[in-house]
């Protein structure tokens, strides 16, 4: 599959300023911009890297340039939430979509592990949904309250949950907010700290995990997501990546966007 | 058009060319009789009640008034020896066929004509084949209906084979014109507007009596030439137009719209008024069982001087009534209805009292609550009421029962003697609530105007602010925002129109200072606030938002959408919001 | 249009969570964690995720400083070497050697804290030696 | 579960022209709301962020109601659309983490609703006493 991939981005780079996906390096993997020219041997698919986070980065600097991106499924949902917010510009990517591996979409608890412009690879079976949202949604509140202290109490407060989410990209954080987040506290108040980005998150996470991947605490942090995905899905019927045309719907008035029957307060 | 001179009974008389000796005639004050002739009719000089005797060249003819020309040098004469003994000929004929009709009778009387020359062949008959309801049927209102038929002494007038035809639309022209009084009509249902279910009156009239300015509308449900108009899909769109042809002002214009005026303006005043309550909702008074069972607004109809029966207090059936009561807060105070009082029904209520008394002399009884008589000179007009003889049971009027004779029965309870009272009178007059417009949620709606829980619009603040409303530069006036009575709702009017004045005067608004503002350093661009503005007051601007001040009316809505923080509610920033958050929570 | 990662290991403590920073043309734009990693495992602390911060920041000192006249006035390195060398000479005369103590930095490699220890030790003449990052 | 003598602390956001009103309204009518009601006036309550009602327990409150005009009442025509859209997202969330969604509602009252103000206002302290504080919720 590597090699099909190798071969649609050296063709890609005849038209294309450059294309993003991930290098082999003598020690280990990162994303990269490749050029006309560049040895396209060392192009790799994993480890997976958020690399919307850096199609955004290269846009907003070279306002003219037109890239392609080596995109997983989850790299294509996040840059659909990404365009709907200014972050990049979808006339000027060019998606080489591959599908991820069978045990991928294990791991990752992915329903839909392959993106919609899939050049690559066939799509794999659909990963199984999170078994803790499930666990979690069914104990009672003194058991999750329980459960979340324990973990929250990890926390570092590292902001790498946020970090890595290409889906904050915001210039200034509400977590870093002193008005909400009373400063000097570690582990970080709870819950609000990680309720404000869970909040966020709502209508933006497009389960691609790297939080929790990034997160040096080991706290589950996509079971609370993954729940409000669900919540706004029934509320709002929003499923965050699925429709570049869906706008976000916490922007919208009833008229536009209403609310699920029965799914009111 | 060039004047002709004739002469007329021995006088001079100026006349427009084409005019008739009639029209001259009229028009100079000198009578001519006629049966026959209509203004907005062509003339046909079927009866020929107006002949005048015409000399021209010293030639001396008789002629039909109506139809012949007024030429120059003519010389009229109308009462003249052979003139009357013409017209006694023709009134002679005319009362042999219709020995009974009181037109003709008072036209023999005047003639002479003491007895039928002939004997009747039918001595109930009316018509005298003058035509004039063909005309009216086939020129004006072109629902060709009525024609004649048969020959000679066969001659009659009527719809084809003497049946109901559904091609006659009812609108009773034909009746208006008729000398003689020889056509009914049956209405098989109501064509013609009806005023406050009192009466009709025509289908162009004046919208209330206070209108302003004080044109009339054409109703064109019931306009003979709209009628027409639709029932042939506009095939016949030249019905009627009797209006338009006596207009001597040429004010009538049948291709008038509907028209939606889209006006830019500087300040709203609200002034749509009340509704009255409907009492049948409360079955126990009766209401619609007896036509004698009125509402306070119907009798003021009722008495008014242009009403249907010129302002005299009748009952339906056309005798004054003997015993009046007059029930106050129907639909007011009432928690089955309204809880609010209504405030202008005790004060009409004494004045219908009055007016019962003064027009009929009937005893009146009063079921009231409490007398509110709070305005000024109120409270002397009700002990004048009381002096004139009316009287007053304390205690709501409970119901209203129609007896088997037409005659209603009202029970209520007189707190005063602590015992149940009933009277059997004549006529109830209702005094029902007053009640905010059924489309005050529309109104509401566009301009962005709370509803107090009784329904009215809310003022800003109820004693400081009772004219403005919450949205800048919309204001109240009269019953809109509660029930007022005139001088109350000129008052509050005033005030409304004074702050609206006064809005508009200094060129320049005031805006209020608690604007959202855009702190770019912190703005990523997402654009998620944009859609959130009812006002659009934020843009992206070299990839950021911005907000228009001026359009901003400050709710906050964006401040809590944008995840950054990068949007500040000025005098609601977050950090007053936590301040005050810990503030209050201190403080217990 | 240079886009490079270089990777590193994290400078602030004895972890050593490997890293690569981002630059694009020339100038540092962010750090990924490396996922390849086995020591850090592609995850990073808010020291390592903050960890370039400090390399175009205004406020970073390019040039020793020598206070004249109460005013930190620039120096250059050898003027800094000596008065520094001069002062804890003095001191270690007047007072003895264990009146100096020594603190190193996370910020330098082994090998440069190996060398603060023997200056430390061999050359100053105490153990009053010690590290930032103790952990 | 309530505790004995238990005087919740309950942090009312309401918007300025319908509930604000309306609980101005309950006052100059002498109606007898809650004195744990701490209210805090906003515009709109498309105003409160999700970030405040959680600041608002953060810092102490026991309860936290947001108040805002009926839907197609709202002085700004949608803001409390945003509100109604939101703030059921932040009550799941709250039960996600084990605080007990029942501290937190969100009432529409309007400025003519005097009456309901004060029967809302009423149960929801109820409810709050009933619940018992949130510290020990949190903190056991």
């Amino acid at each position: 599959m590597i090699d099909e991939i190798r071969k649609a981005v050296a063709e890609r780079l005849n038209e294309l300023d450059g294309v993003v996906a991930l290098r082999r390096w003598s020690q280990g993997v990162a994303p990269h911009l490749f050029q006309k020219g560049d040895d396209l041997s060392e192009l790799e698919i994993a480890p997976k890297y958020p690399l919307a986070t850096l199609v955004s980065k290269l846009h907003k600097r070279y306002p003219t340039i037109k890239l392609g991106i080596v995109a997983r499924g989850c790299d294509e949902r996040a840059f659909i939430e990404m365009a709907k917010r200014n972050q990049i510009d979808p006339d000027r990517l060019y998606i080489i979509g591959f599908a991820c591996t069978a045990e991928d979409a294990q791991a990752c608890y992915c329903t839909e592990p392959f993106p919609k412009n899939l050049i690559v690879g066939t799509p794999p079976a659909p990963g199984p949904v999170n078994p803790l949202v499930a666990k979690y949604d069914a104990m009672p509140l003194v058991e999750r309250r329980a459960f979340w202290k324990q973990q929250f109490n990890k926390c570092l407060k590292c902001y790498g949950c946020r970090n890595i989410c290409p889906e904050c990209f915001c210039e200034a954080c509400a977590m870093e907010d002193m008005a909400w987040v009373e400063p000097g506290l570690l582990a970080p108040p709870f819950p609000t700290f990680h309720m404000i980005r869970a909040m966020h998150m709502a209508s933006r996470c497009v389960a691609c995990r790297e939080c929790e991947h990034a997160c040096p605490a080991h706290i589950p942090l996509t079971v609370l997501y993954d729940l409000m995905r669900r919540d706004i899905g029934d509320l709002l019927g929003y499923v965050p990546g699925a429709d570049i045309k869906a706008q976000p719907p916490l922007s919208l008035s009833l008229k536009q966007s209403p609310l699920r029957q029965g799914a009111a307060h | 058009m060039s004047m002709v001179t004739l002469t007329i009974d021995g006088q001079k008389v100026e006349a427009q060319e084409g005019q008739t000796i009639l029209e001259v005639c009229r028009k100079n004050s000198i009578d001519i009789p006629t049966l026959c002739y209509h203004p907005a009719l062509e003339p046909y000089g079927a009866c020929r009640m107006c002949t005048v005797e015409v000399i021209r060249h010293g030639w001396s003819n008789l002629h039909t008034a109506c139809t012949h020309p007024a030429w120059d040098g003519l010389e009229v004469k109308t009462n003249s020896p052979v003139v009357r003994e013409a017209r006694k000929t023709i009134v002679g004929l005319l009362l042999s066929r219709c020995p009974k009709v009181p037109v003709i009778q008072e036209l023999a009387l005047e003639y002479g004509v003491k007895e039928p020359p002939f004997a009747a062949d039918n001595p109930d008959e009316k018509c005298i084949l003058c035509g004039q309801c063909v005309r009216v049927c086939n020129d004006m209102v072109k629902a060709h209906v009525l024609n004649f038929s048969q020959r000679g002494v066969d001659r009659v007038v009527g719809p084809p084979f003497m049946e109901k035809t559904r091609q006659c639309i009812g609108c009773g022209a034909c009746t208006i014109v008729c000398p003689t009084g020889a056509i009914e009509i049956v209405l098989e249902k109501s064509a013609v507007y009806a005023e406050k279910p009192l009466g009709p009156t025509s289908a162009i009239y004046v919208p209330s009596l206070q209108a302003v300015p004080r044109v009339p509308v054409i109703d064109t449900d019931s306009c003979i030439r709209f009628r027409q108009q639709d029932r042939t899909n506009g095939e016949i769109a030249d019905a009627c137009g009797a209006c338009q042809m006596l207009c001597e002002v040429g004010a009538i214009d049948f291709t008038q719209k509907d028209e939606i005026i889209e006006l830019d303006v500087g300040a709203v005043i609200v002034a749509t008024g009340f509704a009255m309550w409907d009492p049948k909702k409360l079955s126990q008074y009766s209401y619609g069982k007896s036509p004698n069972i009125i509402t306070g607004d119907q009798f003021e109809r009722l008495s008014n001087a242009g009403g249907p029966t010129s302002g005299q207090i009748l009952l339906a059936d056309g005798r004054k009534p003997e015993k009046v009561a007059i029930i106050h807060c129907i639909g007011s105070r009432d928690h089955n209805a309204h809880e609010y009082c209504s405030r202008i029904c005790c004060m009409y209520a004494l004045k219908h009292a009055h007016l019962v008394r003064d027009k009929t002399g009937a005893e009146v009884f009063e079921f009231y609550m409490d007398m509110r008589t709070f305005g000024k000179g109120y409270e002397e007009f009700y002990e004048r009421v009381q002096e004139e003889g009316v009287n007053m049971i304390r205690g709501r009027g409970a119901e209203v029962e129609v007896l088997p004779d037409g005659k209603l029965r009202v029970k209520g309870e007189d707190a005063n003697l602590g015992r149940i009272v009933s009277a059997n009178v004549d006529m109830v007059v209702l005094c029902t609530a007053i009640e905010a417009q059924p489309d005050a949620d529309k109104i509401g709606a566009l301009f962005g105007l709370s509803r107090s829980q009784d329904g009215f619009f809310a003022e800003a603040h109820p004693k400081l602010r009772p004219v403005e409303t919450n949205t800048d530069g919309v204001f109240l006036a009269g019953c809109a925002q509660g029930p007022r009575d005139v001088p109350d709702t000129v008052a509050h009017a005033g005030a409304a129109a004074s702050m609206a004045l006064a809005l508009m005067d200094k060129g320049e608004v005031v805006i209020s200072p608690t604007t959202a503002k855009v702190t770019r350093e912190k703005c990523v661009g997402c654009g998620d606030c944009i859609p959130v503005c009812p006002y659009t007051a934020i843009a992206r601007v070299d990839g950021k938002a911005e907000i228009n001040a001026a359009l901003c009316k400050g709710c906050g809505t964006c401040v809590a959408t944008c995840p950054s923080g990068a949007i500040e509610a000025l005098h609601f920033t977050d950090e007053q919001l936590v301040a005050q958050i810990e503030g209050v929570l201190a403080w217990v | 249009m240079e886009y490079k990662n270089t990777l590193t290991t994290c400078i602030y403590c004895g972890c050593g969570c490997s890293m690569f920073v981002e630059t694009m043309d020339g100038h540092i734009t962010g750090v990924w964690p490396a996922k390849t990693n086995q020591i850090s495992g592609g995850k990073l602390c808010i020291k390592g995720w903050n960890v370039t911060s400090f390399v175009d920041h205004p406020d970073r000192l390019k040039t020793p400083l020598i206070r004249k006249d109460g005013k930190l006035v620039e120096a250059t390195w050898d003027e800094a070497l000596t008065l520094v060398a001069e002062k804890l000479n003095t001191v270690k005369k007047e007072s003895g050697p264990d009146s100096i103590a020594l603190l190193s930095s996370a910020k330098c490699t082994n090998e440069e804290n190996y060398l603060m220890n023997k200056l430390a030790r061999a050359v100053v003449g105490t153990n009053n030696i010690d590290h930032c990052a103790r952990l | 579960m309530g505790v004995e003598g238990f005087e919740p602390k309950i942090v009312a956001f309401m918007c300025n022209w319908c509930t604000y009103a309306g609980a101005d309204n309950a006052g100059v009518a002498r109606m007898e709301s809650p004195a744990n009601i701490l209210p805090i006036r906003v515009m709109c309550s498309g105003r409160v962020s999700p970030e405040a009602v959680m600041r608002a327990f953060r810092a102490g409150a026991d309860g936290v109601l947001v108040m805002g005009c009926h839907i197609g009442d709202c002085h700004y025509s949608a803001g409390n659309h945003r509100t109604i859209k939101r703030m059921p997202l932040l009550r799941n969330l709250l039960s996600y983490v084990g605080v007990n969604p029942e501290r937190m509602e969100l009432v529409w009252v309007s400025a003519a609703e005097a009456p309901r103000f004060v029967q809302v206002t009423k149960a929801f302290t109820q409810k709050i006493k009933e619940l018992g504080p949130l510290a020990q919720e949190v903190t056991e």
